[in-house]
């Protein structure tokens, strides 16, 4: 979708973005779960996809979900040391540093790519989070890049 | 360089000889200027052919995990061939990294180790002498000699001529081998080994995300990088991944991105920088610029290098508590 | 440029009923109805023939015409889900419309088989072309060119079997006679047990003046071809029909082709002295 | 037919002259020596090239092409009226390609609408050749440095000026509407014969099997897999060769808009033949290897009755492991020879 039609489509402002959230099942998950529960507002921007652990993220998804369309993309997990599976988010965060650091520098905007550690019980520095990569993904704009065009059809 | 090939046809010729190895492979003369062939040896007649030069660019590693897979269909006892190979630093590392990640065995393998000045990027080359061709070219005195249509030569330093990667490579002689030959050339002290990477960076968003597009849009979609590169021996490439379909398989710039984006992150923690996909690509796309990027980082937040030794994990196969997390969004 | 001009133009067609044949439930057939009576029109086809079947933004599948153009009005497929746009078709519901690209590649030799005893032997799934040919031969106008039609065929289990109220009314009849085999039984099963090739080897329909088509599996192919022999079929008299992968269907994507042969374009029927001819690698 | 002279320097003229109403595709140099181009600027034509590193089938059959274009359930063909192009100064080699590639897209009777769109408003002016590359070997495979196959104007480099020798009609009226150039002299031509001659003396000869019959008995033959052993399974060698041809369909398509495309495809890849079922025909490389070399050398002259190999030696020069088409074609005539 172009940035054109996306305008076209948006809210009042013209445009929302769309994050798509990969949140691990054990803390993060939970977290924003309790958010939830706890009536923590935080912007309805976001599509949460549940994995079992941040380990369990191909960093791909992240390249994919925004060739898909989505604005930016959320990979939250267990803090360091809480994996529930010992080292799955331990592995991942060297994968996620490097993925991170590529996309920027084949000049996908940083502002799009983000991961935080967010555990069961904290449902408020979820929606903070959250908050704050809306905001991050808003400077930069509806996403146009990696974005596949279609010329008009019947 | 002609004593040790010499040398090389003997190493060889005994090995194949011996029986030490059923098969062995290594370079040969191409009919092409500037061009080797990859050939696996089953007699020691055979080694007479064997060549050693600064046009020996492809890494025969890559050609290695077919050999050790079973024969589709074939059932009973069979046993993997005793492989040979002709082991320059990188080659010898690219080993390293398939033995690691169990593609090859190492009890099948015979590395002969041979230490390497570096070997010639041929749209270097042209580049760097303004020529649209290399039809009559040679390797004379550490100069590269390329004639034109019209009769007229050029010449360029050899050292003028090499693969980015080899200028500034560490490892000139193999990291494992049964066997070495050759001299032990000294390890490159160059710290421009990011050079281009960091003046890439430099580059806005806007700008990198252009000049990325324009360099892979000349992509044909012929996986030459790939099927080149030691690293790629996955079954089922991502690219070609139905289910989920991770790309169209067309040249659309979105599915050249989303392909180039993850063969360079595929390399992570595994590209030993040997040029193999360079001097594959048909189109000339500068693919270093992307590996080296990935293995930039991976040497700066990990301290890490790839397939050095069979007794060190991989950088991505492991992780330390105080690994770098700068990059991780704080409320 | 016109549908009926552009060989890549899939014609509309409404997906009619569907119905379910299997109890693994990975196999339905789907009754197409052109949306287009001009285009039923331009789809001339006959038993043996394939179609691709068109599912936009999916891509398309080549499949077996299960019909015969005897039966006018529709046309039938019975796909089984294995990839892509068979898994969208066995979501789709009654009503959809998707495309129909074709008629696709040769039929069986009618004209060959007139006059001739037809033996016709099938395996599983691949009983599709099969039904669409023993219809053709069935039709009123036909069966009276035609001589003893054998039709045999078996599934692993009697849930497997394709189109079994037809089976059901074809052993009815006494113009032709039907042998429905399954590999194994259930307590409700009463018919045939054992191989196709063993049952072949039971019936032993006379070779004289007789064709044999066969379609299966490839490993009933490699059991039955044997006990054809040995009934005395000559390699010009056994008619086979070969799967290969296939995209554009009209012989020039190069996907299906085996040696000179483009099995898209000179296939799928083959006589077994024809593949004989071919590399095998298909 | 019209046999003119140009001098060198009235060449960019005569490009304008034709680009003036079509598009013209000639080569142009870039980053990887010449390759073929939409041409802006005359001036930046080559004509002193050898060959282009990918061949010139991609403006006849562009390596993606649109089929259909489709919202949710209703489809439309996405044939599009093609500009009159001129292809100007291709190889022989390249030229004789497109006229095989025409026999498979129009057989029998099976018309392909989109390539036939393109080719047929395609007018070809072939540049013959005066030096040979490192790799070429066209006159064993029944071309020629100076051949007309799929021309439709010869050009020849006399030194200071270019012989256009119309060969086919659409040739003839090219050379008329753009009006530049003069009548040529018996000399000239003589000399362009003389400059065909010369480089044909330049072509080394390659040996390759022509008895079918014995080709076909090598299908089992070890050969295959000991020629196969260097080969990576990339499609290096048939995206750069001028006449395979084999393609995918696949649709692309975002939220209920999309499209049909067909791309290039190659018999190199394991997926090219990968059943549904998981059976693969060709589950080898040694296999597709083989398919490559027979569907060119077999398979190909009996159905159109020529080898579909023109000698421009693209695979060889772009082969990542520097396998040699002409090295496997005298293998397979030696075991062919000794059968």
């Amino acid at each position: 979708m172009t940035q054109k039609t996306k305008a076209k489509t948006g809210g009042a402002n013209g445009w929302e973005p769309r994050i798509a959230a990969f949140l691990c099942n054990w803390c993060s998950y939970a977290g924003a779960d309790l958010a939830g529960v706890s009536r923590i507002q935080y912007p309805p921007n976001v599509r949460v996809i549940r994995v079992p652990c941040s380990g369990r993220i191909n960093p791909l998804f992240i390249v994919k979900a925004i060739q898909g369309g989505m604005d930016g993309v959320l990979v939250s997990g267990c803090h360091p040391g809480d994996c529930h599976y010992i080292s799955g988010n331990l592995y991942a965060r060297r994968k996620f540093a490097l993925m991170k650091n590529l996309l920027e520098y084949v000049g996908i905007e940083p502002e799009r790519v983000h991961f935080s550690w967010v555990s069961a019980a904290e449902g408020v520095r979820f929606a903070e989070v959250l908050t704050k990569v809306i905001e991050s993904v808003r400077e930069v704009g509806p996403a146009t890049r990696m974005i596949k065009e279609f010329e008009a059809v019947p | 360089m002609s004593e040790l090939q010499g040398i090389l046809r003997r190493e060889v010729a005994k090995l194949l000889e011996e029986g030490t190895v059923d098969l062995f492979v290594g370079y040969v003369d191409a009919d092409l200027p500037l061009k080797t062939s990859v050939r696996f040896l089953r007699s020691p007649e055979e080694a007479e052919a064997l060549v050693w030069n600064a046009s020996c660019t492809s890494n025969p590693a890559a050609l290695l995990p077919p050999l050790f897979r079973r024969p589709e269909g074939l059932r009973g006892e069979w046993t993997p061939p005793r492989v040979g190979i002709l082991a320059k630093g990188c080659v010898s590392r690219s080993v390293v990294g398939l033995i690691n990640a169990r593609q090859v065995p190492r009890d099948s393998l015979y590395i002969l180790g041979i230490g390497c000045d570096g070997v010639i990027d041929r749209h270097r080359v042209m580049q760097r002498l303004g020529v649209a061709e290399l039809a009559e070219a040679s390797v004379e005195d550490g100069n590269v000699t390329v004639r034109a249509t019209d009769g007229t030569a050029q010449t360029l330093e050899l050292v003028e001529a090499l693969y980015a990667g080899c200028r500034v490579c560490r490892h000139h002689a193999a990291v494992i081998a049964d066997a070495t030959i050759g001299g032990e050339p000294a390890p490159s002290d160059d710290e421009t080994r990011y050079a281009d990477v960091e003046a890439f960076s430099e580059r806005s968003s806007e700008e990198r995300w252009m000049a990325f597009m324009e360099e892979i849009s000349r992509c044909v979609r012929c996986y030459a990088c790939r099927e080149a590169c030691p690293n790629c021996y996955c079954n089922e490439c991502f690219a070609d991944e139905t289910a989920p379909k991770w790309i169209g398989v067309t040249t659309d710039p979105a599915d050249l991105a989303f392909f180039h984006i993850g063969r360079a992150y595929h390399q992570a923690g595994r590209c030993v920088d040997c040029g193999a996909c360079v001097a594959a690509c048909p189109q000339g796309i500068d693919l270093r610029l992307l590996n080296q990027k990935v293995n930039q980082d991976v040497a700066v937040l990990f301290g890490g290098e790839a397939s050095v030794s069979l007794e060190e994990p991989e950088p991505l196969c492991q992780f330390a508590m105080e690994d770098d997390q700068g990059f991780m969004t704080e409320p | 440029m016109d549908v009926m001009s552009n060989p890549y133009m899939p014609y509309p067609v409404r997906i009619d009923r569907i119905t379910v044949e299997n109890d693994e439930r990975d196999l339905k057939t789907f009754r197409l109805v052109f949306l287009d009576p001009e285009h039923e029109n331009a789809f001339d086809y006959a038993p043996g023939q394939f179609a691709e079947l068109s599912v936009l933004g999916k891509g398309e599948s080549p499949i077996g015409i299960a019909s015969s153009p005897t039966e006018p009005g529709a046309l039938l497929f019975t796909v089984k889900k294995t990839g892509v746009v068979t898994n969208e078709l066995h979501n789709a519901r009654e009503g959809r419309v998707i495309g129909v690209r074709g008629p696709l590649g040769n039929a069986f030799p009618l004209d060959r088989m007139k006059g001739k005893n037809i033996v016709i032997v099938g395996g599983g799934f691949a009983f599709t072309t099969l039904r669409a040919l023993t219809t053709y031969l069935l039709d009123p106008s036909n069966r009276k060119d035609y001589g003893a039609i054998t039709v045999i065929y078996g599934a692993r289990s009697p849930g497997e079997l394709l189109y079994k109220d037809e089976l059901a009314a074809w052993q009815g009849r006494d113009d032709l006679e039907t042998v429905v085999t399954v590999d194994k039984g259930d307590d409700e099963w009463t018919g045939c047990e054992g191989f196709v090739p063993a049952i072949l080897g039971e019936v032993a329909p006379s070779a004289t003046g007789a064709l044999m088509v066969v379609c299966g599996p490839p490993i009933m192919i490699k059991f039955t071809l044997p006990v054809i022999e040995q009934l005395g079929f000559a390699a010009a008299d056994t008619i086979l029909s070969l799967e290969m992968r296939m995209k554009c269907g009209i012989g020039k994507c190069g996907r299906c082709n085996i040696g000179s042969k483009y099995v898209c374009k000179d296939g799928p029927v083959f006589t077994l002295a024809e593949l004989g001819t071919l590399p095998e690698e298909y | 037919m019209k046999v003119l002279t140009v001098a060198k320097t009235d060449v960019p003229a005569l490009l304008e002259a034709i680009a003036a109403q079509r598009r013209l595709i000639a080569p142009i140099e870039d980053r990887m020596g010449t390759s073929f181009g939409e041409v802006s600027d005359p001036a930046a034509v080559r004509l002193d090239y050898r060959n282009t590193h990918l061949s010139s089938k991609e403006v006849v059959f562009p390596q993606c092409e649109t089929l259909l274009r489709f919202r949710d359930d209703e489809a439309e063909d996405a044939l599009s009226e093609e500009r009159e192009t001129v292809l100007f100064g291709v190889r022989p080699c390249d030229a004789r390609a497109l006229s095989l590639l025409d026999r498979v897209f129009t057989w029998d009777g099976l018309d392909d609408p989109y390539y036939l769109r393109r080719r047929q408003g395609t007018i070809v002016v072939a540049l013959a050749c005066r030096e040979p590359g490192p790799a070429c070997f066209c006159t064993s495979v029944g071309g020629a440095p100076a051949g007309e196959a799929g021309a439709d104007v010869l050009a020849t480099d006399l030194g200071d000026r270019l012989l256009l020798q119309a060969v086919r009609e659409r040739g003839d009226a090219l050379l008329e509407d753009a009006g530049v150039g003069e009548a040529a002299s018996d000399a000239d031509v003589e000399a362009a014969k003389q400059a065909a001659e010369s480089a044909e003396a330049l072509l080394a000869s390659v040996k390759a099997p022509t008895d079918l019959e014995r080709l076909r008995a090598t299908f089992d033959s070890d050969v295959w897999s000991e020629l196969a052993m260097g080969c990576l399974g990339c499609g290096a060698c048939t995206y750069s060769c001028p006449t395979c041809h084999c393609f995918d369909i696949t649709d692309e398509t975002r939220k209920g808009v999309g499209k049909r495309v067909r791309s290039w495809d190659t018999c190199a890849f394991p997926l090219f033949t990968l059943h549904g079922s998981g059976h693969n025909p060709r589950p080898a490389k040694d296999a597709r290897l083989r398919q490559r070399i027979l569907h060119k050398f077999l398979y190909c002259p009996e159905n159109f009755g020529e080898v579909f190999c023109v000698g421009c030696g693209r695979c060889i020069s772009n082969c990542p492991t520097g396998i040699d088409l002409r090295r496997i074609l005298e293998r397979l005539e030696q075991l062919v020879s000794a059968a």
